[in-house]
């Protein structure tokens, strides 16, 4: 086992974790919490990875897709939340409206 | 073992200490102010000591004036942060939960 | 040995995510996810992507950190944050549960078999020369892949334009009036240069080390967002025309640029030679500050937000 | 001495965990935002241990740019939850 299989092995599961969010709670706040977890998933993958073609240093390809990865899923993560507090200023709404089964 | 490398252990392990005995505070201890005292002064202590021993064994004195740096500035943000949440909190009711009981 | 720190930490990234998502009230969510973002940061710093691990410290400690603590506010107020409104049904439970098992498997299996194609860490080694920097992650970021970048400055300044969507711009310039403890006065005074510097210095570090534009434009945005904290909205106050000079200036700059030099003969954005370090440096400093010009201004949007929803019928004084 | 420095960076890395019991229990939100001070100081002794541990020094820097964003959260949690009547606890 390698440092990078680790994380690698990691990444699936915390990607998988903030999948399985997105579905099992209705609230907002929580899904866009859900959406950063995957993200961060995604990140751990890559630079693994990164680690794993290293050289004399690492790959810097993913690492510097990871860094412009980062601002952009904040920048997303702030709209996102900009939104719900919207929603929820104006119509009390924090959930997506239940259907009754 | 050179003297440098005790050096070093002993001032890492004081300093692990230290940490164990800031976190062990911010679990046991009753309220919000006991707490920060214990989180606010301890740790500071452990990082210092942690820093010192990591200075020695690096042995630049570039990077032992940077770690002295971030020491200094974890000391002035936490006494910052320590004061600033104890006023905050002066006045409210220690124990209240920030959401209704279900 | 060290494998030991690696699974430590795998296995509390992992266990923040659940505990996280499980939590039953919005703070324990929030702070759990804090916790998540550090221990992301310390797995890089293990895997020697010491760029990510300073970008992730300052986004996820910085800016998402006060954004969620701003926002929390909003939300941590109203009544269905506790568990009993948060439950889907058991089918759907179960439904879910299946698909992300199966989603997970194939993940893994993923992961685990992906082909090593060597990657491209060679080919950014041979062509470091010519890049005009010598930190290679510098290098991919703003010379080999710089319409990435450009188009990353661009990425900001959508969300800022969107936020503005959302609720009208009067958000975002009207400051927030509050009392300032004297004590935290001075304290901003004193961090708030502090800030800058430190950014600063990252940019330069840019160039050799790790660090560079975003890094120094979340430290930068830090400092704008200390300010309006302690009472001097700097950004939201200045003319008009500056702000949006502010905002504008690293995507308008780095444009300009690329196509000047398409016109001379070369390709989007590929820098002559000899000047190539100096213009990297350049487009690095007004990307920086473009970015923390946008990252202050979301802020500062947030926390117009949250006054109206402190007081909701009473116009803003100021 | 290497083995050391391992051992040490997992008994800090212990300690967060520890510590994160508080974010759980709560019962404030000030409660929870010290664990964030926790994790600052803890995750900058670590990183301090893996700079000199892995010979890494730019991690130095890592841990100065946690360091002068740690503060923020504070302050800005300070300033925005002030206002609103029962905004601390509500």
């Amino acid at each position: 086992m390698e440092t990078y299989q680790i994380y690698s092995l990691a990444s699936a599961v915390i990607f998988a974790v903030g999948l399985a969010g997105i579905f099992t709670t209705r609230l907002f706040f929580k899904k866009i919490i859900a959406t950063k977890i995957m993200g961060g998933g995604v990140f751990l993958c890559f630079v693994s990875f990164a680690e794993r073609d290293a050289l004399a240093f690492a790959d810097p390809v993913p690492h510097a897709m990871v860094i412009t990865g980062i601002v952009v899923a904040v920048s997303a993560a702030a709209f996102a939340l900009a939104l719900a507090r919207r929603i929820q200023q104006l119509t009390g709404q924090e959930t997506f409206p239940v259907e009754e089964e | 073992m050179t003297m440098t490398n005790l050096f070093t252990i002993i001032l890492l392990l004081a300093g692990c200490f230290f940490f164990l005995g800031g976190t062990l505070g911010l679990l046991r201890f009753p309220d919000l102010f006991s707490r920060l005292h214990a989180l606010t002064k301890v740790d500071n202590i452990g990082l210092g000591l942690i820093a010192a021993g990591m200075a020695i064994h690096i042995g630049s004195p570039w990077a032992a004036l940077k770690i002295f740096l971030i020491w200094l500035s974890t000391l002035l943000a936490s006494s910052t942060a320590c004061y600033l949440v104890a006023k905050f909190q002066l006045g409210r009711p220690s124990e209240s939960p920030e959401v209704p009981a279900k | 040995m060290s494998l030991w720190i690696d699974s430590l930490l795998a296995v509390l990234a992992v266990f923040l995510a659940v505990r996280c998502l499980l939590a039953p009230t919005l703070p324990q969510c929030v702070f759990l996810f804090f916790a998540f973002g550090l221990t992301l940061a310390l797995a890089w710093a293990r895997l020697g992507a010491v760029d990510v691990a300073i970008a992730e410290a300052a986004i996820a400690a910085g800016f998402l950190g006060v954004l969620l603590i701003d926002a929390l506010r909003d939300f941590s107020r109203s009544r269905s944050t506790g568990e009993g409104g948060d439950r889907p049904s058991r089918v759907s439970q179960g439904l879910v549960g299946a698909g992300v098992l199966v989603f997970l498997v194939v993940a893994i299996e993923a992961v685990w078999r992906v082909p090593n194609g060597g990657g491209l860490t060679a080919l950014a080694a041979d062509n470091l020369p010519q890049s005009g920097v010598d930190h290679p992650v510098t290098a991919v970021l703003l010379n080999y892949r710089s319409y990435d970048t450009w188009l990353e400055v661009g990425v900001v300044l959508m969300a800022l334009l969107a936020l503005f969507a959302t609720g009208g711009r009067e958000y975002f310039c009207r400051p927030v009036v509050r009392a300032v403890d004297p004590l935290l006065r001075q304290v901003i005074l004193l961090f708030t240069p502090v800030l800058f510097l430190v950014g600063a210095f990252l940019l330069y570090l840019g160039k050799t080390e790790p660090g560079g534009a975003f890094q120094a434009a979340v430290l930068w945005g830090a400092g704008g967002i200390l300010l309006h904290l302690g009472g001097w909205p700097v950004f939201a106050s200045m003319a008009p025309w500056l702000r949006h000079l502010l905002l504008t200036a690293g995507f308008g700059f780095f444009l300009l640029l690329g196509f000047l030099f398409m016109a001379g003969g070369g390709a989007l954005f590929e820098y002559p030679l000899a000047q190539a370090g100096l213009l990297i440096l350049v487009v690095e400093t007004l990307a920086a500050l473009s970015i923390a010009a946008a990252l202050t201004a979301i802020f500062a949007y947030f926390n117009g937000m949250s006054a109206e929803s402190a007081e909701p019928f009473t116009p803003a004084s100021s | 001495m290497n083995g050391f420095f391992i051992g040490v960076c997992l008994f800090l890395l212990l300690n967060i965990c520890l510590g994160l019991l508080r974010v759980w229990r709560g019962p404030t939100v000030a409660d929870r935002l010290l664990t964030t001070q926790l994790f600052g100081t803890t995750g900058m002794a670590i990183l301090i241990v893996l700079a000199g541990y892995l010979g890494e020094l730019t991690l130095l820097n890592v841990a100065i740019t946690f360091n002068v964003l740690a503060v923020l959260l504070v302050i800005c949690f300070v300033q925005v939850w002030k206002p609103g009547k029962k905004g601390g606890k509500a």
